[in-house]
């Protein structure tokens, strides 16, 4: 089993966690998109980058975005049976699978590279994805600029 | 030996492949390529034997001189029939020389090595001593994993050997050397060195036999096989990925199936 | 040299309110490649988009950014004011600082913040937006119909009278499906054969239907709009050119006692036969499994009394292909086999009977010319069960789902017997009695009140035959809350509706997704019942669902608008998102072919002048493509990429963060 | 030798006894173990559930426990009603955690729930499978009735494998001895249970109806696996042929004596003298 503590020491409170997000346009961006029109107030520090689908992010995209000093990923799409194109998000989801294990494996943990399925209807799971995450990134605090995945600033 | 050294003679004698590569009974077993029935009598086999052959058939040279037959211990079996599900080996154009231990095991195409391997070799697995180490590494805290891996990539020169000596590593532009965009820094530094170690492994997920050559190349002594072994077992316990059992087989990445795991997707 | 223009938007109060709009144009104005950064009250209004315009022409911007409301909401109106002004639409992208800034954050600085880091993604972004062009593809203006109920009936007229062509294929004998065989039609009680039969004389003769009876669907190939789709027309063994559908061949055919399939085998065919006497075409075909000549090559006699010599024995199965440019699947249902219910006799039991079978013998044109006699002993039955939810609401041994008709079916025929057997008794079993409909639940109260049809709330636990050939039901009156005992003559059972044997297969050739039970998946359940997950593919009646024939018709003519929309243009026009392979680098390990959830792409061979194969690789068919990208991300050396989600445009979004 | 758990139960002790003899020696012919759980106790059967639902669980449970610490993974429970309380006891309490506390508890026992309970059609089937097929020379060449009545065709998660309106867990048995296995009407209808004493009109009446069925279809007997459906048709036709209810005598057997006169073993030595209906006339000749 793999122990699911921090990756660093709690930062001071100072901290405010850049979060990278890769989301599909079909879901998660409507799902985000919801939240807005329902004015639900959610953390400030996710920056969402839009792709057609789920199927599109490749795993090189999450790493350059840790190596450009994101602090934690978020990758999320539509829920299972619901992919506008069908087949994209299992596709999607086979590949995280592996993937998360080796960035485990070298000390990216769950604190760090987040996943989840939010449809076009669940602006408010969005909103507390957000918050969520955002609360869980503070507390891991800054990804450790010594990490090999991230350039040295 | 005799057997094998007898098997690559015949073959190149009627002409049925152009060139044999095998090992050489020199010290350190390079590979050697006997384009004559006359040399086969300077192959060898045995454990010393780490290069996966295998390897060569996505090289432009040798792929100019197919047909040709490898010598290959089942692990390079399997890199065969990987290969031939992946379109890179047509049927008939390699022939493989099956070896185990000293013993030779006969000729094959991919299909037949299939066979082989679901017969004789079904459960070829990394050996315990290191899953055991992924799982002593597993045992360790995010940060502790950050920094053994910190010190070890912070050694990797960038030469590449492991994807030369990989034969998964066929593809004639390798995306580190895409450069629009760049996504993997090419300068020996720890980003890039990061980057090209996972991607490295990645690539082979569902695809790596686990002959270990490219560990065995790299002269910094890095330890892929960690990262080739951690996702092999992930593949194996997710979603029964068994690769170079199956020449018809469907990629890994690049199929699915309803009933993948999720739970740690919100 | 990139001259992007940013173009900030208020949306009134809507961003004004927490996103300090002046900074994020400023900031913009600074960002690299950026010539114009203004902001503006209402971006989305005329004198908004005219700034852009005006700018587009005057700064010669090469791409425009829009920080405003979600894509979702402007990004058509503020790509289209693009193109008026010159620029290609696809270098205009949109920051999303409402939906996704202002009205999600409450303190100014964070929401200001964000706003500008927005607006320096989607600067970097368009900077290697490259122009596009909607991918145009031509269009085949004919239409594939597949099954020759009503529901293909009705959707291959409404396009044949839009002026369009139509391939109107079927796979038994005669066009007109399951409504043939029908008595009467609930709620209004009209002759089923009166009002199909001149609708299937009318798809005969219509000069833009080609009729395709006893054909099927062989394989698919192609893609929306340009479809060739291989039809097998299965062996007649009769000239239809030739034939004049006089009917001396089957008069004559020795072979009597074919248990007919039409009459729900309760009629008898030859081997030589139209299945009913208003068949369209009204011409023969011979069951081969049964015909002796075909078999033993004993007989002839058909032949011999054929004065037109239309019979030919040697006839084989012909292999036809069609272009076409649309297609909609109307291949019906069938009821599910009883026989799996132990209880009720395993099927076992000759006189416990379906719907269709009820339905011929009270046909006028049926076997018993519409006296109601039960199979075992051609008496007429004094007492007649009706079961409903046989095999429906039932997931232990039959189907989870409704199957919707049986409530109106059932009163039917208890009606129709009653009037046809005054003194019989007609008992009805039932759930719960589901009649939505227009004039559906009067009709039901109709057979209660006036008809006399006896309704019993609950399940029959066991029907059993006695030997005085009695069928004593067994069930239970949940509303009296007691066991109740009937010796019936005839019991019919309401089976459930499930689709045709193949359905799956055919599903498969088309792309077309299908549910656990079989049934045809819908594009959209609520806003897109008819399309489905491929392009150009319709749907229409009990193919997507159990369905009555008024809501068949009525999806069956929303297939033929659907389809008529289609061929309006001559050429399909696509969001040209989509995929393309590097040729040099792919290694072709077929990854993305098999990643691929459209089979868009494909092994392609690199030939030279001889033609000499020097190479195979990847390669997308920009019309079946529909631009997820999947492709591009299994493939390792990334040779291949998306159009308007570049890795380019990626990589430079992720490097402003 | 495969060893297996047994639990007699009162009735095979006493009126069942028919079915204990023919269980035990079909198991010895198929060379197979029954060893008898030390200490057990009554299942609860027709009385304790319609008395105290607790007590119903209880009882069963030491049952289940005292077999799981004697080492006894799999138990054959022939008597119809003990299989149907020890297994519907582990259905409860598999879908009850408190339950389950609770009894271990009161009993002052623990049980994992790692005992399978098999009835007598399950136990048939296994011995077929396992070779007893071949012993089964005889061909008794009968047209037998498959009598399943209530408690070896229903209960949810209970009788599982088969078709509770329409049970065939004994068809593939009932060739094996070279008889016909009847389709007929009254397969799982009521003999009257445990009403025999109290209500023995009715359970007249009942039986009557399955007798006369199995008639209709043509049986030369009818078979069953439980011994209250045994005594109820066996013992209580008696009573229908004296007052001419019934044409004639209709053998009644357990589906163990079918097998058993299959496989060549002596009638009395599975019981056969002590049924009330004459049943040893079946076997060609006579004995």
């Amino acid at each position: 089993m793999m122990k699911t503590e921090t990756s660093t020491a709690p930062a001071p409170a100072a901290f405010e966690p850049r979060i990278t997000a890769f989301v599909c346009n079909w879901c998660t961006y409507a799902g985000a998109d919801l939240a807005g029109t329902s004015r639900l107030q959610y953390a400030s520090n996710m920056r969402i980058i839009k792709l057609p689908c789920t199927g599109r992010i490749d795993p090189l995209f999450v790493l350059k975005a840790f190596e450009n000093g994101a602090d934690a990923v978020l990758v999320s799409g539509c829920h299972p049976g619901d992919c506008h194109y069908t087949s994209g998000n299992y596709h999607a989801r086979r590949r995280w699978t592996l993937f998360r294990k080796l960035l485990a494996l070298t000390g990216i943990g769950d604190d760090r590279l987040f996943f989840s399925w939010v449809s076009a209807a669940e602006g408010q799971k969005f909103a507390d994805l957000v918050n969520d995450v955002t609360a869980k990134v503070r507390k891991a605090g800054p990804f450790r600029a010594a990490h090999p995945g991230r350039r040295a600033s | 030996m005799k057997a094998l050294r007898e098997a690559a003679e015949k073959l190149l004698r009627e002409k049925r492949v152009s060139l044999v590569i095998g090992y050489e009974g020199r010290k350190g077993r390079p590979a050697f390529f006997a384009a004559k029935p006359e040399d086969c009598g300077r192959l060898a086999y045995d454990a010393s034997c780490r290069q996966n052959l295998a390897a060569y058939l996505g090289k432009p040279e040798i792929r100019a001189r197919l047909p040709v037959a490898l010598v290959a211990p089942p692990a390079v079996l399997r890199s065969i029939v990987v290969m031939s599900a992946e379109s890179q080996v047509a049927p008939g154009q390699v022939l493989a020389l099956a070896v185990d231990g000293d013993s030779y095991l006969g000729t094959f195409d991919a299909a037949g090595a299939a066979e082989l391997l679901r017969a004789k070799y079904s459960t070829l697995a990394p050996e315990p001593a290191l899953l055991e180490r992924v799982q002593g590494l597993l045992q360790k805290s995010p940060a502790e994993r950050a920094a053994f891996w910190e010190a070890e990539f912070s050694k990797c020169t960038r030469c590449y050997a492991c994807r030369a000596a990989c034969p998964g590593c066929y593809c004639s532009r390798c995306i580190v050397e895409k450069n629009a965009p760049q996504w993997i820094s090419t300068a020996a530094l720890g980003h890039g060195n990061y980057t090209w170690n996972v991607m490295r492994a990645f690539h082979q997920s569902g695809r790596c036999t686990l002959c270990g050559a490219c560990e065995a190349a790299c002269p910094q002594g890095l330890p892929l096989m960690l990262l080739n072994a951690a996702l092999d077992r992930e593949a194996l316990e997710e979603f029964g990925s068994r690769p170079g059992y199956d020449p018809e087989a469907k990629p890994l990445i690049g199929s699915w199936s309803a009933d993948d795991d999720h739970s740690y997707m919100r | 040299m990139a001259r992007i223009g940013v173009f900030i938007c208020h949306c009134g109060e809507n961003i004004g309110r927490t996103v300090d709009c002046a900074a994020v144009s400023a900031a913009a104005a600074k960002m690299p490649g950026v010539v114009v950064g203004v902001d503006y009250k209402y971006m989305c209004s005329d004198p908004g988009q005219q700034m852009i315009r005006k700018a587009i022409i005057e700064q010669k911007l090469t791409g425009v950014v829009v920080g405003a409301c979600s894509p979702r909401m402007h990004e058509r109106t503020f790509r289209a004011a693009a193109a008026e002004a010159g620029l290609n639409p696809y270098l205009l992208e949109m920051a999303n600082l409402r939906e996704h800034c202002s009205w999600v954050h409450s303190n100014q600085a964070e929401a200001t913040q964000k706003a500008i880091d927005l607006v320096r993604v989607m600067v970097a972004k368009v900077r290697r937006n490259r122009a596009l062009r909607p991918i145009r593809v031509p269009v085949e203006p004919t239409a594939l119909v597949v099954g020759g109920g009503i529901a293909g009936i009705q959707a291959a007229l409404d396009i044949a009278a839009g002026g369009k062509k139509v391939v109107l294929v079927e796979s038994g004998p005669s066009i007109g499906g399951h409504m043939a065989r029908l008595s009467e039609t609930f709620p209004t009680l009209d002759c089923s054969q009166c009002i199909l039969t001149p609708r299937m004389v009318e798809a005969a003769s219509h000069p833009n239907i080609t009729l395709m009876t006893y054909s099927e669907v062989a394989s698919v190939e192609g893609f929306v709009g340009n479809f060739t789709v291989t039809i097998r027309r299965k062996a007649r063994y009769v000239d239809p050119a030739k034939c004049t559908g006089c009917g001396d061949c089957f008069n004559k055919c020795p072979i009597k006692k074919i248990p007919n399939e039409f009459d729900a085998g309760l009629g008898q065919r030859r081997a030589i036969y139209v299945p009913f006497p208003q068949a369209v075409p009204n011409k023969p075909v011979i069951d081969a499994a049964h015909c002796t000549m075909l078999q033993k090559g004993k007989c002839g006699l058909c032949a011999k009394v054929c004065p037109r010599g239309a019979i030919d024995y040697q006839d084989q199965d012909r292999l036809e292909k069609v272009k076409v440019g649309a297609v909609v699947l109307a291949t019906g249902f069938q009821l599910w086999d009883h026989a799996a219910y132990g209880e009720y006799g395993g099927g076992r039991l000759r006189d416990v009977i379906d719907g269709f079978a009820f339905e011929r013998l009270a046909s006028a044109s049926g076997p018993t010319g519409g006296l109601i006699k039960r199979p075992s002993d051609g008496k007429e039955p004094q007492t007649v069960v009706f079961l409903q939810c046989c095999g429906s609401r039932d997931d232990k041994v039959g189907k989870k789902y409704c199957s919707k008709i049986c409530c109106m079916y059932t009163a039917k025929h208890a009606m129709l017997y009653r009037h046809k057997v005054y003194e019989g008794r007609a008992v009805v079993f039932y759930m719960d009695v589901r009649a939505a409909g227009k004039g559906y639940e009067e009709f039901v109260r109709r057979a209660i009140e006036a008809d006399g049809a006896e309704y019993v709330r609950g399940r029959v636990s066991r029907i059993t035959r006695r030997r005085d050939g009695k069928l004593v039901v067994r069930g239970a009156d949940t509303l009296a809350g007691r066991p109740v005992t009937i010796e019936a003559d005839l019991v019919v059972l309401a089976d459930a509706v499930v689709p045709r044997p193949g359905s799956e297969k055919l599903a498969q050739l088309f792309g077309v997704g299908y549910d656990q039970d079989g049934f045809y998946s819908e594009a959209h359940p609520k806003l897109r019942p008819v399309e489905t997950a491929a392009a150009g593919v319709f749907l229409a009646g009990a193919c997507q669902a159990p369905k009555d024939i008024p809501e068949t018709v009525s999806q069956a003519s929303a297939a033929a608008a659907k389809v008529l929309g289609l061929f309006a243009k001559p050429e399909l026009e696509r969001e040209p998102v989509i995929a393309r392979v590097n040729r040099t680098t792919c290694a072709h390990c077929r990854a993305c072919i098999s990643a691929c959830p459209y089979g868009a792409a494909k092994d392609f061979d690199i030939v030279d002048r001889a033609g000499k194969v020097l190479r195979a690789v990847a390669d997308v068919n920009e019309g079946l493509c529909q631009g997820c990208g999947t492709c591009a991300s299994v493939c390792r050396s990334h040779s291949v990429d998306l159009d308007g989600f570049t890795d380019e445009q990626i990589h430079a979004e992720l490097n402003a963060l | 030798m495969k060893t297996l758990g047994y639990f007699p139960g009162c009735s095979l002790e006493g009126g069942g006894i028919e079915l204990d003899l023919s269980v035990r020696a079909i198991a010895k012919a198929a060379g197979v173990e029954l060893r008898e759980i030390e200490d057990w106790n009554c299942c609860g059967a027709s009385a304790a559930h319609s008395l105290n639902h607790f007590l119903a669980v209880a009882l069963p449970y030491r049952v289940l426990a005292l077999a799981e610490s004697q080492g006894l993974s799999e138990v054959l429970a022939p008597c119809a009603a003990c299989f149907s309380r020890l297994k519907g006891t582990q259905v409860r309490l598999a879908r009850s955690p408190e339950m389950s506390q609770r009894t271990q508890e009161v009993v002052q026992r623990p049980y994992q729930g790692g005992v399978r309970i098999i009835n007598i059609n399950e136990f048939m089937a296994s011995l077929l499978e396992a070779g007893l097929a071949q012993k089964l020379t005889r061909r008794l060449g009968l047209k037998v009735a498959a009598y399943y009545g209530c408690l070896l065709s229903r209960g949810q998660d209970i009788v599982t494998g088969d078709d509770a309106e329409d049970p065939k867990g004994m068809e593939a048995a009932i060739r094996a001895a070279g008889c016909e296995a009847l389709p007929w009407n009254s397969a799982n209808e009521c003999c009257g249970g445990g009403f025999s004493m109290s209500k023995t009109g009715s359970v007249l009446d009942l039986s009557q109806a399955v007798l006369d069925e199995a008639r209709a279809a043509g049986a030369d007997a009818i078979v069953t696996g439980c011994p209250m459906c045994h005594s109820n048709l066996d013992m209580r036709q008696l009573e229908l042929v004296k007052r001419r209810r019934v044409p004639g005598a209709l053998p009644i057997l357990y589906l163990s004596e079918l097998l058993g006169l299959a496989a060549g073993l002596e009638p009395a030595a599975l019981g056969l003298d002590r049924h009330f209906i004459e049943s040893r006339g079946l076997v060609r000749g006579g004995v």
